[in-house]
């Protein structure tokens, strides 16, 4: 211990900005991230995914210091290679979820600067959203935002996507699961909003769509400009990615 | 009692700096003022000064105003950029304002850009850069047209194009590349948008607007939101709520008389000299 | 650890406080009157910095007094716990601000009902129906939030704040033995045994 | 590779990754995708710095730094009882980063087998994690001596578990709820390595405020009605006034036959209309104000009050 | 822990068609420990103009009464009510007096102002806490859960919006906003001044 | 103190004479009779204010003497009396709107400011060492509150709002004048003409652009006031008091 060089103010971290969002629905999920990234007021690249297709049903979005997240997600990958090959099937999202939790506990010590959120479609077809800290506790919920704008965006959400704080009008009630097109517009409107407000959430923002087998969502799917698949077998679940534009100021 | 003015005598009040301090010492750090992480340049053209700023205000990471005005008035032929922590430059600038237009009034002349210049040193060079404000000044008078740079711990520099904030090295790159003595005024007012268009987008600190102001001889051109590149898209839904949605439990109608009617009685109009 | 509490009630205050005066590790007194009567209607249990509390409770008495004096008539509960939060929040600007924290109970002879307003060092004041200070704030409010009845009877108000006096004592670390409870209500003000 | 790597490197000692080193194996075999839990005692990597516990405390902890960049999630109210029926075991639901509410539907009670609860206060992963390999090692323990493990010995594993991670920041405050041969039984184990046994507990920045109303309402004699609301009405007191408690109760009750989930309690709607149509719970909201409604302390002599 | 998440709180102004509102939560807490559920962070000014102020409760109080001393004075001495733009630069240069000593605030004010021509013009502004103004045409927010406000504050607000449905825009932001902070809540209450009233509303906002 | 010995009353300034008068105001208010008439009329849309710069000799340069004075955008004001007493609370005038500026973002109403120069001058009354100002003043201007008004301030600090004023040699003569030629719908060209023709009364000597100053008190079209401030929402308003220049004194007195 005493001959290793002393090693003054060790910072192996630093933060990218850009803020990631995920909401399932009744058998689809939609995962987002813009894709700036950007070290204190200078942007590194408008172009950086923070969103990565893992298998056919599962897409994870990661957040915090960029190198580290990619770090991750490449571990991630491997890891479900790894289990493709034993196993001749892509791991269901909820045991990747656990995975995840190993791989991030297994730094305990030196975390994973990161905030993952994992979503896509689960065994029973129904649509799944993963939330993790840096150090892998974790939840399975309906809508997440994490990373730079997640104050700004999640109470925004809660108020859309779960309806909190309001009253239905008498004898109605609010939907359990918002269609697909609605969940697509309120994504592109938190982040709109968020790239108003947060300097570090801009330049384009892309959402990744997981449909359940023979989802009727893909309907909503059909008029979209610019949608492309990601899917790589047939007659299973299906990716697709959509772009948009976000302010670059 | 005997005080003929309800205000208070000028300057600082530095009465709460002992509890503060005394609160530091309960262990609760100081928050931080809106600051203006901004892009202001200026330049010299043929006939006067092009200043040019952006209008972002920052709060951290926050943007707190989408829209501010960081082009200051001193006088007519004077106009002042600010950056640094925005109430000082709001109020550093204008203080100069008014001791201009005093020193205007009291002289009968039309007041110097060095004047203002000088004002602006002395001031920030006493508060020892306590006073953030970093700001670029520039205007026409008798002597012609002047541009300076005034730092917060009360430096000056005096040149043909300057930039500012954080956006200061985007915009200059645009300087640098692109200035020319003695440039058209549309070319000038070109070139100040391209510089802080290089701030805007390429400095997070700086966003939004093209402010820019076009200072010549006899005329000052003040051209807010020359620019705007940066309108928020239509949004995909419409959040109107139902009425009915939230859910109170009390309510209190304070009712205020808007119109009072007058009647007169016998006779033409009442005397309200 | 000096905790003191307050309980309105049907027409009264009642006011509670520790009577330990610490130094260090060391109980130098054990039966030290926190609580001043500042009128024939008002009570002041104060807390903080040894020294700082009896200086500023006496300078707060003594200009009460003064006032009602000069004026013939005291000042109502309001209207004090307004002037001496004035007199904190400034004392907070000088030199050597007072490090007190209050609990200010009286009663209203005008109006009938009894005020009571907790007051922090740094002249954050506010009008509660019940309040405490100290390390004991964290086990009576939750307590009070559950059994407070605003229009209980003293012999009711006092079972409730044995309630808080007996879970301060269950479970804080370094608990305060006795206390000193004050009541006022139209009557004025009496100290009563727990 | 990596001893050769090695040679190279000028002042970093070899990393301990266990997913890069062990798995070459475990992934290829029936164990894979168990991941580093199925190699005994699981390895960490550390810092290759001089000390790494301050390390992780300069980057993780937030009441040091506000501006440290790694948010531990805290912030909770968990209690867990005794009684003459069994076990009542509450929780609130909310994690707070900072000032920010980052959930408001943490599962704060880890159902470790269908006999033993642990409940979660401190680092959110640090419990999940422990506690699910707990179950792991209390699975094993009932496959090797054909009986489930007592709450004492399960108690115990954890609280050397975690001892032996004392000093490098783990934080860990969990109450472990079962019922075993002794018949119902807490335990109170934190990273610190206390191990508790007793009646009644509560941890979490909200535990005072539980206490308050616990301690005053707590009996042994409680029938289960009684003590499912004494629980729920303790989280509710600790949500309403503890800024980082709050959201929703989860309560479960552990009985002879295992722990049963007996529901989920908006904090907001029990302040306002209690917990509805449930045993022992009486009418109207547990709120104060609700509670108080209409009353005045105000006492006008009788002459005024009848005019 | 910053000073001003001592006590907590957060106000919320809004623009409306010819009106506007403003709202705050009234929450008064010692760092995580609530200490009452009624303390008002908005004060009427005049008839027209709303000031919230939140931040250090002792400062909240403070100012208050300063305030309150200033525009009596201003009232008694010019004969007429402050409008609103003069207050906000009563309330700015007030906070600026003290830069090197600040109050612990950072108000929001809402006010209908009269123009030339006889009617009224909805006014909203916000001044950081050593009294840099910011008018904004949309909404201003402050205190401890300013962040989420914008957030909010960005995605439901629509203009030219009739009272009673700012209204609903104000509280749901405001609601949903305080649900995500800690250090905000305990119920909320909003003023929405028109024309010919001001209504304020309670709302029945989550208690914990 | 000064002591105050039999019928010197006059030597001291702040001990009444029996009769229970201040007899240095009075004898200020004499000083103010000999200075130069001034006036002031008030008309349905603006207000003009107008004096006689009489000089002692043409070899003074008269250019640079001002007896209207800009206080601030909103407001003028005019004098009768002894100059260097004028300059001394011009200064302080503009001080005083400098710093309720400062404050409130605006300037002064007429009346405010009014208070604020007859505050300073009362003092000078009741203050030990100091003599009263030996000015009286005519304040015009223009706010949103009260629209055109104008003031006048004598020696004593007591002031009134006038429809029209004169003040100054003459003041007699020229007030009575001023109360034939007045009517409310007067507009703001025509009481520049009685303004010209009330100082032409008594005048001496030529009435040339040299010898008149003439400040104009314009109220602003709404449209104008919609349009707001100069140079965006931190510039200053548009001025509603100026001096008229040379040339256009000579306009008006060539009609």
């Amino acid at each position: 211990m005493t001959q290793r060089p002393q090693q003054h103010s060790f910072n192996p971290y630093t933060e990218n900005g850009g803020t990631i969002l995920a909401i399932a629905g009744a058998d689809f999920s939609v995962i987002a991230g813009d894709t700036r990234q950007s070290e204190g007021y200078s942007i590194q690249t408008r172009y950086a995914p923070k969103v990565f297709r893992l298998t056919d049903k599962a897409v994870l979005a990661v957040n915090g210091f960029a190198a580290d997240g990619n770090m991750f997600v490449k571990k991630v990958r491997q890891r479900l290679e790894w289990y493709r090959h034993a196993h001749s099937k892509d791991m269901p999202i909820r045991a990747i979820a656990r995975l995840i939790q190993t791989m991030l506990y297994a730094r305990r010590f030196f975390p994973y600067y990161v905030y993952n959120i994992l979503g896509g479609i689960e065994e029973d077809g129904t649509g799944a959203v993963y939330s993790f800290d840096p150090v892998g506790s974790y939840e399975r919920e309906a809508c997440r935002a994490a990373g730079a704008a997640q104050s700004l965006m999640q109470p925004f959400l809660d108020n859309q996507i779960y309806f909190k704080n309001q009253t239905p009008a008498p004898g109605t009630s609010f939907p359990q699961h918002l269609p697909l097109n609605t969940v697509l517009s309120l994504v592109i409107d938190s982040f709109t909003g968020a790239t108003e407000r947060h300097i570090e959430v801009g330049d384009s923002l892309e959402m990744y769509v997981v449909l359940a087998r023979e989802s009727p969502s893909i309907q909503a799917l059909q008029n979209i400009v610019g949608i492309q698949e990601r899917t790589s077998t047939a007659d299973g679940e299906r990716i697709f990615v959509i772009r948009r534009d976000l302010k670059k100021d | 009692m005997s005080s003929s003015s309800i205000y208070s005598p000028p300057g600082f009040d530095f009465s709460n700096q002992l509890r503060n301090n005394f609160m530091l010492q309960k262990g609760l750090p100081l928050p931080k003022a809106t600051s203006t992480g901004t892009t202001i340049v200026g330049c010299l053209f043929k006939d006067g000064i092009v200043l040019g700023a952006d209008t972002r205000a920052t709060e951290g990471p926050i943007v707190a105003d989408k829209n501010c005005e960081k082009i200051h008035y001193i006088t007519e032929s004077i106009r002042c950029c600010g950056a640094g922590t925005a109430a000082d430059t709001e109020f550093t600038t204008a203080l100069i304002s008014s001791n201009m237009e005093m020193h205007a009034l009291q002289t009968g002349r039309k007041p110097r850009v060095v004047t203002a210049m000088t004002m602006l040193k002395q001031m920030l060079f006493r508060y020892q850069g306590q006073v953030g404000a970093a700001l670029v000044l520039g205007g026409v008078d008798a002597t012609g047209a002047h541009l300076f740079t005034i730092h917060p711990h009360g430096s000056t520099d005096k040149l043909p194009y300057v930039t500012m904030g954080s956006g200061s090295l985007a915009a200059m790159a645009v300087f640098e590349s692109g200035w020319k003595p003695n440039m058209e005024r549309e070319d000038a007012l070109n070139l100040v948008k391209l510089a802080i268009a290089a701030g805007i987008f390429n400095d997070l600190g700086s966003g939004s607007n093209i402010d820019a102001c076009i200072i010549t001889a006899n005329n000052t051109e003040m051209l807010r939101n020359v620019e705007m590149p940066n309108v928020r898209v239509q949004k995909e839904r419409d959040y109107k709520f139902r009425r009915g949605t939230t859910a109170w439990k009390k309510e209190d109608v304070r009712k205020l008389i808007v119109e009072e009617q007058t009647l007169l009685i016998g006779g033409d109009e009442m005397d309200t000299s | 650890m000096e905790t003191s509490f307050a309980i309105t009630g049907k027409g009264y205050v009642i006011v509670a406080a520790d009577t330990t005066s610490a130094r260090s590790i060391v109980k130098m007194k054990i039966d030290e009157d926190k609580i001043k009567t500042l009128s024939p209607h008002l009570l002041m249990a104060y807390s903080g910095e040894p020294g700082d509390t009896v200086q500023f409770a006496e300078y707060v008495e003594r200009n009460i007094r003064l006032y009602q004096i000069r004026n013939l008539y005291p000042l109502r509960p309001s209207a004090a716990a307004s002037w001496i939060r004035r007199a904190l929040a400034e004392s907070l600007r000088s030199r050597k601000p007072y490090s007190v924290n209050l609990l200010l109970g009286g009663y209203d002879t005008a109006s009938h009902d009894p005020h009571l307003y907790w007051i922090d060092y740094l002249g954050t004041m506010t009008e509660v129906p019940f309040a405490a200070h100290g390390y004991g704030s964290y086990f009576a409010l939750s307590l009070l939030d559950r059994y407070h009845n605003p229009e209980a009877t003293i012999e009711e108000g006092l079972a409730t704040l044995k309630r808080c006096i007996d879970e301060v004592a269950k479970r804080l670390v370094v608990s305060p033995g006795k206390y000193k409870v004050k009541i006022v209500d139209q009557d004025g003000i009496r100290e009563v045994e727990l | 590779m990596n001893s050769f790597a090695n040679r190279f490197s000028t002042n970093t000692t070899q990393l301990h990754s266990p997913e890069e080193d062990n798995f070459s194996d475990a992934t290829w075999g029936s164990q894979a995708g168990f991941g580093n839990i199925a190699m005994g005692v699981p390895t960490f990597s550390i810092p290759d710095v001089a000390d790494p516990t301050s390390f992780l405390q300069l980057h993780t902890d937030d009441h040091a730094d506000p501006n440290c960049r790694i948010k531990i999630q805290h912030g909770t109210t968990t209690l867990a009882f005794r009684f003459q029926g069994g076990v009542i075991v509450a929780v609130d639901s909310r994690a707070t980063a900072g000032s920010y509410v980052a959930s408001g539907t943490v599962k704060k009670v880890i159902e470790i087998n269908p006999y033993l609860l642990g409940t979660m206060a401190g680092g959110a992963a640090d419990c999940q994690y422990w506690e699910t390999y707990l179950g792991m090692h209390c699975r094993l323990h009932e496959l090797r001596n054909r009986e489930r493990i007592s709450v004492s010995a399960a108690s115990k594993y954890l609280s050397n578990l975690v001892y032996s991670y004392k000093g490098m920041g783990l934080s860990m405050g969990t109450m472990i709820c079962g019922w075993d041969k002794t018949g119902p039984a807490v335990f109170y184990v934190d990273s610190d390595g206390t191990r508790l046994k007793g009646d009644l507990f509560s941890v979490g920045s909200g535990s005072t405020f539980a206490y308050g109303v616990l301690d005053q309402g707590y009996r042994w004699d409680l029938t289960d009605a009684e003590a499912q609301e004494l629980g729920r009405r303790s989280i509710y007191a600790a949500g309403h006034r503890d800024a980082f408690s709050g959201n929703s109760c989860n309560l479960y009750h552990v009985k002879e036959d295992g722990w049963h989930f007996i529901g989920n309690y908006d904090i907001s709607k029990l302040h306002y209309d209690g917990p509805g149509d449930v045993p022992g719970a009486p009418e109207g909201g547990y709120g104060y104000d609700i509670r108080v409604e209409g009353l005045s302390s105000a006492n006008p002599p009788e002459a005024a009050a009848s005019a | 822990m910053s000073i001003m998440e001592y006590n907590g709180g957060s106000v919320v102004a809004m623009v409306g068609k010819d009106c506007v509102a403003i709202a705050s939560d009234l929450r008064l807490g010692n760092q995580a420990l609530g200490i009452s559920s009624n303390f008002q962070k908005i004060f009427p000014i005049t008839d027209r103009i709303y000031l919230g102020l939140p931040g250090l409760a002792t400062d909240v109080t403070t100012l208050r009464e300063r305030f309150r001393f200033r525009v009596n004075m201003y009232t008694i001495k010019e004969e007429r009510e402050i409008e609103p733009e003069t207050f906000a630069h009563l309330v700015s240069s007030t906070l600026y007096e003290h830069r090197f000593g600040p109050y612990f605030v950072e108000p929001v004010m809402a006010g209908l102002s009269k123009t030339p021509s006889g009617g009224v013009k909805p006014f909203i502004a916000a001044t950081d806490l050593i009294g840099c103004l910011n008018f904004a045409k949309d909404f201003v927010v402050a205190g401890t859960a300013s962040s989420k406000l914008y957030g909010v504050a960005e995605g439901l607000w629509e203009p030219d919006l009739e009272a009673e449905d700012l209204f609903e825009t104000i509280s749901q932001t405001l609601l949903n906003a305080v649900d995500r902070d800690a250090y905000s809540g305990w119920g909320c209450i909003v003023h929405v001044i028109t024309k010919d009233k001001v209504v304020t509303r309670t709302l029945k906002g989550r208690m914990d | 103190m000064a002591s105050a010995d039999g019928g010197a009353y006059s030597y001291s300034l702040t001990v009444f004479s029996p009769s229970g008068k201040l007899v240095q105001i009075e004898h200020a208010l004499a000083a103010v009779a000999q200075g130069t008439t001034s006036l002031g009329i008030k008309a349905s849309n603006g207000i003009v204010i107008a004096t006689e710069k009489k000089t002692s000799s043409i070899l003074i340069d008269d250019s640079v003497i001002d007896k209207v004075a800009v206080i601030c955008p909103n407001i003028g004001i005019v004098y009768s009396g002894m100059g260097p007493d004028f300059r001394v609370l011009i200064t302080k005038a503009r001080k005083s709107a400098q710093a309720y500026w400062k404050i409130y973002g605006e300037y002064p109403p007429t009346r405010v400011l009014t208070q604020e120069i007859a505050t300073v001058m009362q003092k000078a009354t009741q203050s030990g060492g100091v003599r009263p100002y030996g000015v009286s003043l005519l304040v015009a201007g223009w706010d949103s509150h009260r629209g055109p008004t104008l003031y006048q301030v004598d020696p004593s600090g007591s002031y009134w709002a006038w429809k029209a004023s004169a003040i100054g040699k003459n003041m007699l003569n020229a007030k009575t004048f001023l109360e034939k030629r007045y009517n409310d719908d007067i507009s703001l060209e025509d009481a520049i003409h009685t303004a010209l023709l009330t100082l032409k009364e008594g005048f001496e000597g030529q009435m040339t652009e040299k010898t008149i100053e003439i400040g104009v008190v314009t109220v602003p079209t709404e449209a104008e006031l919609e349009e707001g401030k100069i140079g965006g929402e931190t510039g200053r308003v548009r001025p509603t008091f100026r001096k008229l220049s040379e040339e256009e004194v000579r306009d008006y007195l060539a009609l």
